[in-house]
């Protein structure tokens, strides 16, 4: 094993390097191949890697070569493949090449097609050595990279200034989340004086550090895995990143990168067990967040926006799990909604690539008849994103719930079930919109072209419609937790800790179930009488009802202006206030003093100068009685 | 003792001769009483039994050098000069520091020279008392001897000086081709100098 | 004593004394007057001043190095007096006195 | 010799143009270029010579000089000096291609310029000598000024004037350290040397110590810059020509930091123990002003200018921390500034050569015209800005993993410098190179094939340093474990209590 899993990350970074150089005059129209090729690839050694780590007790790891090594701070550029990363790295080469395939459809045409696909593929290199890495700094290298590839791909269309300021928004709040996780890193390092997983846990079971310091050094990182999954406060940065391409909004920010905070917490399950408190706060951000976006997600009329706080939402149950200790089920659901945000994703493009380039829902309408292949795998996924049985939503949010009531957090488990209940209704809102109704509110020439999309990209959504169908039966309840058993030697020592017996949810609670399928039809059936059956008057009635109210949800609850107005302006006032009044007034003012005191100076003592020689020599003579009389005075005193 | 006597003789003349030198008004008379100057000042150099340095003196100062001043000085009209004041506004200071400093120097040459206050001066010997130089064929040939073996660099170098001297000298009082060289009129606005030099010649 | 047996017979510090008070005279002469040419006169003086200092030592030390010291002495006084006189020329030549303090170009 | 000659080859290059290339740009021009390369060849042949893992100096040639006053012509190279030599020769050859035809007036004076001056930066790296050094110094001053004060901007002859001004105060100062220094040592035991090495064991202490240690470190501190004596460097940087600027950024301002491990930690460990703390302040504020400064600029190079001061703030902080993380990571910190600043401003350069501005706001949607520039600008910025896997992230790093080990809160606080580092870079960058394309300059013809290639080694090394920075730390390795032990009996004595009292206060829990 350890002969090719090397080769999943570096397959990829090989097609991003020759499609980057070549593309441009040389591939052009058929840079796609390359990328999907070496991602097919990949996924192969991962399906590989896949079978072949089952049941192992001990990850494998790859010390590919010494990155750093600075006294006693010795970290290697290693790879490490256990359960917990094989089954992210399927998730992310198989999601991934479906998106790739995708991508070929949806960018046809584009003139930075090669560009696109270079960078699809530095990002799956990046998200396949953050999830391979085997120690910290490795994984920031691939945090950050993906972070990178981010922002790149937010920015695709370079020129539309929405689209750069939200790459670069991305970069720089992700960037405060990784100024914790950085100084995570860090503390671990001068605790543990190593940055392996396996040397960080052993000390971490051995009690080499207090409670306090485990209890920072968690909350570091979850800071991290804030930025970079989209938690309250810092989730501001991914509904402007549906800026970016389609695709890129389906692997990045659904399936994969967002979901690297989760994957990272549960990595870090250890240090989490031994920091109640940590959890806590996780539990409750991921709670908070939850409910949170989904509020915001009713109010939106961009189809994309509104499955991007979706996507915050559902991470949010994610950290929700995470919180209670619930680590297979969070990485299930982490799955589960790879599966089925990548179809909404893909199907919202393959949706907005048929209405020319349209997002706002308000400008769709009846197009179930017109694009009928979209239509039904986009109800797939609508009805995994609700939770509806038996979809894969259904048992991977269940488990979450399931487990938050048997913790006892009920309060948790409420706030799931009232979030289930939005979800279900905004998930409906959007497909009655888009789909339902008599006709098109659009433009004749638009109305006109409505197609269905190619095959490369239906298929995909064909693919993913299926796994998010079916995939939820890997994780049901009880025995059959297929999952959950594959993942136990991952997350043993931190069950241990918290005092979970193996079998985490033995019962299957048909109770909790139709409660929470219960709440998600209820939300459905509202939707329907919203939006389908009093079209015509109630959203407007409801809208102008609650105005204010709509108005705040519409707004985002106006956390960016909040922040535009606070920290960015604190930041960019302050800074050229800074500059203006000390920096060029005090600073270089005293320099520029310093000189001007000379010059001062120098005029003042200007007309001993009187240009006559002998005024001159008079001084030099002046000198010499001056030295004379010294030396008379020591010679005679 | 008769060195010593003569000695004294040539001194007192030396220095009358150098005081007539600074007071006179009229540069020629100046001037003449600086060739009397170096003239004594030869003979001290012929007291010393410096017969080479001696004879230089007079055939260099007092007749090269002065030959040179009373030449320019001739083409000058120098009556123009004793019309004018003919001391700077600050010669009592100037008066009194000097013959403080004069004193002064008076004082330490005492002081060092009576050998009580630290260095003896008589530590160094050259050997080359006069017996000695006699011996060795007389001044000329020590002289030359030194100036040849030891000095030989210097020599040369001092004969690249003069001729830099000469060339700058050239330079500077040639008729100036316009606006080229350093002697340009210094106020631009002012009326255009006479050149007398230009005139005589 | 500052004479040495079988040498100059006259001391030392006379020479000194001699030297100081023909040095000290054309300082006087360089301050007090302002006609350039008297000035150039001082300095020579101020020069010859030096030499006697330097003949003197070479009597006293039995050392030819002083008298041919005298003689770039002398070789460097004969440049400056061309120099300084081509200098005079060139600023009576602009304007018309020799004056020095009346040459105050290159005040502050 | 072959230091000899790799010191001296340039200024031999200069002197060919001079005799025989007036008025003939091609040749003077290919000559430079051959001589940089012929330089940066020798110094890569010595770099391949160079025992690594060896503090003690190689290379070495002694010859009396000045005997009388003790000065030699003493020469040698140790893992730090020698990557700070790759660094200068590297630089140099990459600031004269990048600048082939930027200059139009009296290009020969231009390159004869930047030819001297790199001999003046080699020399300063490979003197073992404080008078060597010294002269060294003084003499890279001299073409920098001219570079500015000629080629540069609008403002040159002011920012070349408070340049030349600036650092030379801080000369004088040092000048004055290094004679005290000589003196004392001569009257105490010792004799009458300039010797860097043998002043090394001279274990100076007292007043000496203090006052000299001062002198050296303003001297430096200067040339760093270091808060709050950096304002000649924005002026500096915006003002002179596009080689200028690269040069000194990515060469001048490091041999403050040489000039810090050499003398003011070499001559002085005890009193640089004591004023440990201060220095990390200074770096500290540094960092996260010079960030925040960066952060408002209207003008490209003013910005990167300032974005060095919070750069180089981190190399100073990693100094000062004495952990042999921080000193390393401050090592290779100065090679990755030098290659990523060098690289960035020549970036803004290239742009500059096309539009003759340097303002952002007049820029805009450069990537369209320009998508090869804006593709290389853009893995400088994120060099830059610190990403894993490119050179930046090395050396802060290993900087802030050395700090927090004693100053959790300074290295907090400097991670903010981080955060408003991607800010004003990616900032920068989006309104630059995204956005709506200005209509001016849709018709600008992106990089050509000369630039590439001036741009290709430095983004070969910042991949490199970011991906494998074993071959440079390994270099330095010996060489900042030397400096830990001559540290180390004081850190003992002072810094531990000092540590203590200040976790005290800021609640650093160690």
């Amino acid at each position: 094993m350890e002969s090719y899993i090397w080769l999943i990350p570096v397959l990829p970074l090989a097609a991003f390097i020759l499609t980057i150089i070549f593309g441009r005059w040389w591939i052009k129209e058929q840079a796609h191949w390359l990328p999907i090729l070496a991602m097919a690839a990949s996924f192969g050694l991962s399906i590989a890697a896949f079978v072949q780590i089952r049941g192992a007790e001990e990850p494998v790891i790859l010390n590919l070569f010494k990155w750093f090594s600075v006294g006693s701070f010795q970290v290697p550029f290693g790879l490490q493949v256990d359960q917990l990363t094989s089954i992210m790295l399927l998730v992310v080469t198989g999601v991934g090449l479906l998106i790739f395939i995708y991508s070929k459809g949806y960018m046809h045409g584009d003139p930075g097609y090669y560009r696109f696909f270079a960078y699809l593929s530095l990002f799956a290199f990046s998200m396949l050595m953050l999830v391979m890495a085997n120690n910290y700094l490795l994984l920031y290298f691939g945090w950050e990279a993906v972070g990178l590839c981010s922002y790149y791909l937010i920015g695709f269309f370079y020129h539309k200034p929405e689209a750069a300021a939200a790459g670069k928004k991305a970069f720089i709040v992700n960037r405060v989340g990784d100024f914790g996780f950085g100084l995570g890193v860090m503390l671990i390092f001068v605790t543990f004086g190593t940055l392996d997983y396996t040397g960080v846990f052993e000390a971490v079971g051995q009690g080499q550090a207090s409670n306090g310091i485990l209890l920072a050094i968690a909350l570091l990182l979850f800071m991290g895995a804030m930025g970079k999954s989209a938690q309250f406060p810092l989730h501001v940065w991914l509904p402007d990143a549906m800026e970016g391409p389609t695709p890129v909004s389906a692997l990045i920010h659904a399936a994969t990168m967002v979901t690297a905070g989760v994957y990272m917490v549960a990595r870090s399950s250890v240090i989490f067990a031994h920091a109640p408190t940590a959890m806590w706060v996780v539990g409750g951000i991921g709670a908070f967040t939850a409910l949170f976006a989904s509020f915001i997600g009713i109010a939106q009329k961009d189809i994309k926006k509104v499955l991007a706080y979706s996507t915050v939402s559902q991470l949010g149950y994610m950290f929700m799990a995470l919180g209670v200790g619930a680590w297979s089920a969070a990485i299930f659901h982490l799955m589960a909604h790879a599966f089925f945000k990548a179809l909404l994703f893909l199907g919202a493009g393959s949706v907005i690539h048929s209405m020319s380039g349209e997002q706002d829902m308000g400008r769709m309408g009846a197009l179930a008849r017109r694009i009928p292949a979209t239509w039904i795998t986009f109800m797939a996924g609508g009805l995994a994103l609700s939770g509806i049985f038996p979809f894969a939503g259904f048992w991977s949010k269940d488990e979450i719930l399931g487990a938050t009531f048997k913790e006892g957090v009920y309060i948790m488990w409420g706030v799931g079930i009232l979030a289930a209940f939005i979800t279900a209704f905004y998930t409906f809102r959007m497909i009655f919109v888009t789909f339902w109704g008599k006709e098109t509110r659009s433009d004749e020439a638009t109305v006109k072209h409505i197609h269905e999309s190619p095959k490369a990209m239906t298929v995909p959504l064909i693919i993913l419609a299926i796994a998010s169908t079916l995939g939820g039966f890997l994780g049901m309840p009880g025995q059959l937790n297929v999952l959950g058993k594959f993942l136990e030697p991952v997350f043993a020592v931190a069950d241990e800790v918290l005092g979970r017996e193996a079998e985490r949810i033995v019962t299957m609670d048909v109770v909790l179930m139709a409660i929470s399928v219960g709440v998600a039809l209820l939300g459905i059936t509202m939707a329907w009488y919203v939006y389908v059956r009093r079209a015509a008057d109630l959203p407007e009635k409801l809208g102008a009802r609650f105005g204010i109210a709509y108005k705040i949800v519409y707004n985002k609850f106006y956390i960016d202006e909040f922040y535009a107005a606070t920290f960015v302006r604190a930041a960019v006032d302050g800074s050229r206030w800074v500059w203006k009044h000390f920096d060029e007034l005090i600073i270089d003012g005293a320099v520029n003093g310093m000189g001007w005191l000379w010059q001062r100076g120098g005029t003042a003592v200007r007309p001993i100068q009187t240009g006559r020689v002998q005024n001159y020599m008079l001084g030099i003579f002046a000198g010499l009685f001056v030295v004379m009389t010294v030396i008379v005075v020591v010679m005679f005193a | 003792m008769v060195e010593k006597i003569l000695f004294i003789i040539f001194a007192v003349l030396t220095v009358a001769g150098a005081i007539g030198t600074i007071t006179r008004k009229n540069m020629i008379h100046g001037l003449l009483l600086l060739v009397f100057t170096f003239l004594n000042v030869a003979a001290i150099f012929f007291l010393t039994q410096a017969y080479f340095v001696a004879m230089i003196q007079i055939l260099v100062y007092a007749g090269a050098i002065m030959v040179l001043f009373v030449f320019v000085l001739m083409f000058l009209n120098l009556r123009s000069f004793q019309q004018e004041k003919q001391t700077h506004r600050q010669r009592w200071i100037a008066l009194v520091l000097s013959v403080l400093v004069l004193v002064e120097f008076v004082a330490v040459l005492y002081g060092v020279t009576k050998a009580k206050y630290g260095f003896s001066l008589a530590s160094v010997q050259g050997g080359y008392s006069p017996d000695q130089i006699a011996a060795a064929g007389g001044n000329n040939q020590v002289f030359a001897k030194a100036l040849f073996n030891d000095m030989l660099l210097p020599f040369e170098v001092a004969s690249v000086v003069l001729l830099v001297a000469m060339v700058g000298a050239i330079i500077m009082v040639k008729k100036e081709k316009h606006g080229q060289m350093a002697t340009r009129q210094w106020e631009p606005g002012a009326e255009p100098a006479l050149d007398v030099a230009e005139e005589e010649v | 004593m500052s004479t040495v047996p079988g040498g100059i017979p006259i001391p030392v510090d006379w020479y000194l004394y001699l030297s100081a008070a023909l040095f000290m005279v054309g300082a006087v002469g360089i301050l007090t007057r302002r006609n350039l040419f008297i000035m150039l006169f001082s300095l020579e003086l101020m020069m010859n001043a030096v030499n006697i200092n330097l003949v003197g030592f070479s009597g006293f030390h039995q050392n030819m190095t002083g008298q041919n010291f005298v003689l770039f002495t002398m070789a460097i006084a004969a440049a400056e007096a061309a120099v300084g006189l081509a200098i005079a020329t060139a600023l009576f030549r602009n304007k018309k006195t020799l004056m020095v303090d009346l040459f105050d170009t290159m005040k502050g | 010799m072959m230091l000899t000659i790799l010191t001296f080859l340039p200024v031999a290059g200069a002197l060919l143009m001079l005799i025989f290339m007036r008025g003939r740009p091609n040749a003077y021009k290919m000559t430079a270029l051959v001589t940089t390369i012929i330089t940066f060849a020798v110094s890569l042949y010595i770099a391949a010579q160079f025992t690594t893992g060896d503090a003690s100096f190689q290379f070495q040639e002694d010859h009396s000089w000045i005997g009388n006053l003790g000065i030699h012509y003493h020469v040698g190279v140790d893992g730090i000096s020698l990557l700070l030599v790759l660094l200068t020769t590297l630089l140099s050859m990459v600031a004269i291609l990048g600048t082939w035809n930027s200059i139009k007036d009296r290009g020969l004076a231009f390159f004869i310029s930047l030819l001297v001056l790199e001999t003046g930066m080699i020399g300063v790296f490979v003197s073992m000598d404080l008078f060597l050094f010294y002269l060294f110094w003084e003499i890279q001053l001299i073409p920098m000024y001219f570079i500015i004060g000629i080629w540069g901007g609008a403002r040159r002859v002011y920012a070349a004037i408070k340049f030349f001004l600036y650092t030379f105060a801080g000369s004088v100062l040092m000048l004055v350290a290094i004679l005290a220094i000589v003196w004392w040592y001569s009257r105490h035991g010792g004799f009458l040397t300039f010797d860097i090495l043998t002043l090394q064991k001279a274990g100076f202490n007292g007043t000496i110590a203090l006052w000299s240690f001062a002198a050296f470190f303003v001297a430096f501190a200067i040339k760093v810059p270091m808060f709050p004596v950096h304002t000649w460097l924005p002026d500096a940087h915006t003002e002179a020509p596009t080689a200028g600027s690269v040069i000194l950024a990515g060469v001048l301002l490091k041999m403050g930091v040489y000039g810090m491990i050499r003398f003011c930690i070499g001559f002085f460990p005890e009193v640089a123990v004591r004023a440990m703390m201060p220095v990390v302040i200074l770096s500290v504020i540094a960092i996260v002003y010079g960030a925040a400064m960066s952060l408002i600029q209207p003008d490209m190079k003013r910005l990167v200018a300032y974005s060095s001061v919070s750069h180089m703030g981190f190399v100073t902080l990693g100094l000062f921390t004495f952990t042999v993380q921080g000193v390393q990571g401050a090592i290779l910190q100065m090679v990755s500034h030098g290659i990523l600043t060098g690289a960035l401003f020549m970036m803004v350069g290239f742009f500059y050569d096309r539009t003759h501005t340097r303002l952002i706001k007049d820029y805009g949607g450069m990537a369209r015209p320009m998508p090869v520039a804006a593709a290389f600008f853009s893995l400088f910025v994120l060099g830059s800005l610190g990403l894993p896997g490119l050179a930046g992230f090395v050396g802060e790093f290993l900087i802030l993993v050395g700090s927090f080990q004693y100053y959790k809160v300074f290295a907090a606080v400097a991670s903010i410098g981080i955060i408003i580092g991607a800010a004003y870079l990616l900032w920068m960058y989006q309104r630059t190179m995204f956005q709506q394309a200005n209509e001016k300059w849709l018709s600008l013809k992106d990089l050509n094939a000369r630039e590439i290639v001036t741009l290709v080694p430095l983004v070969g090394m910042a991949i490199w340093i970011g991906i494998y920075p074993h071959t440079f730390l390994n270099m330095v390795d010996a060489p900042a474990q030397n400096i830990l032990t001559q540290v180390q009996p004081y850190l003992a004595q002072h810094g531990d209590g000092l540590v203590r009292m200040v976790s005290a206060l800021f609640g650093g829990a160690k």
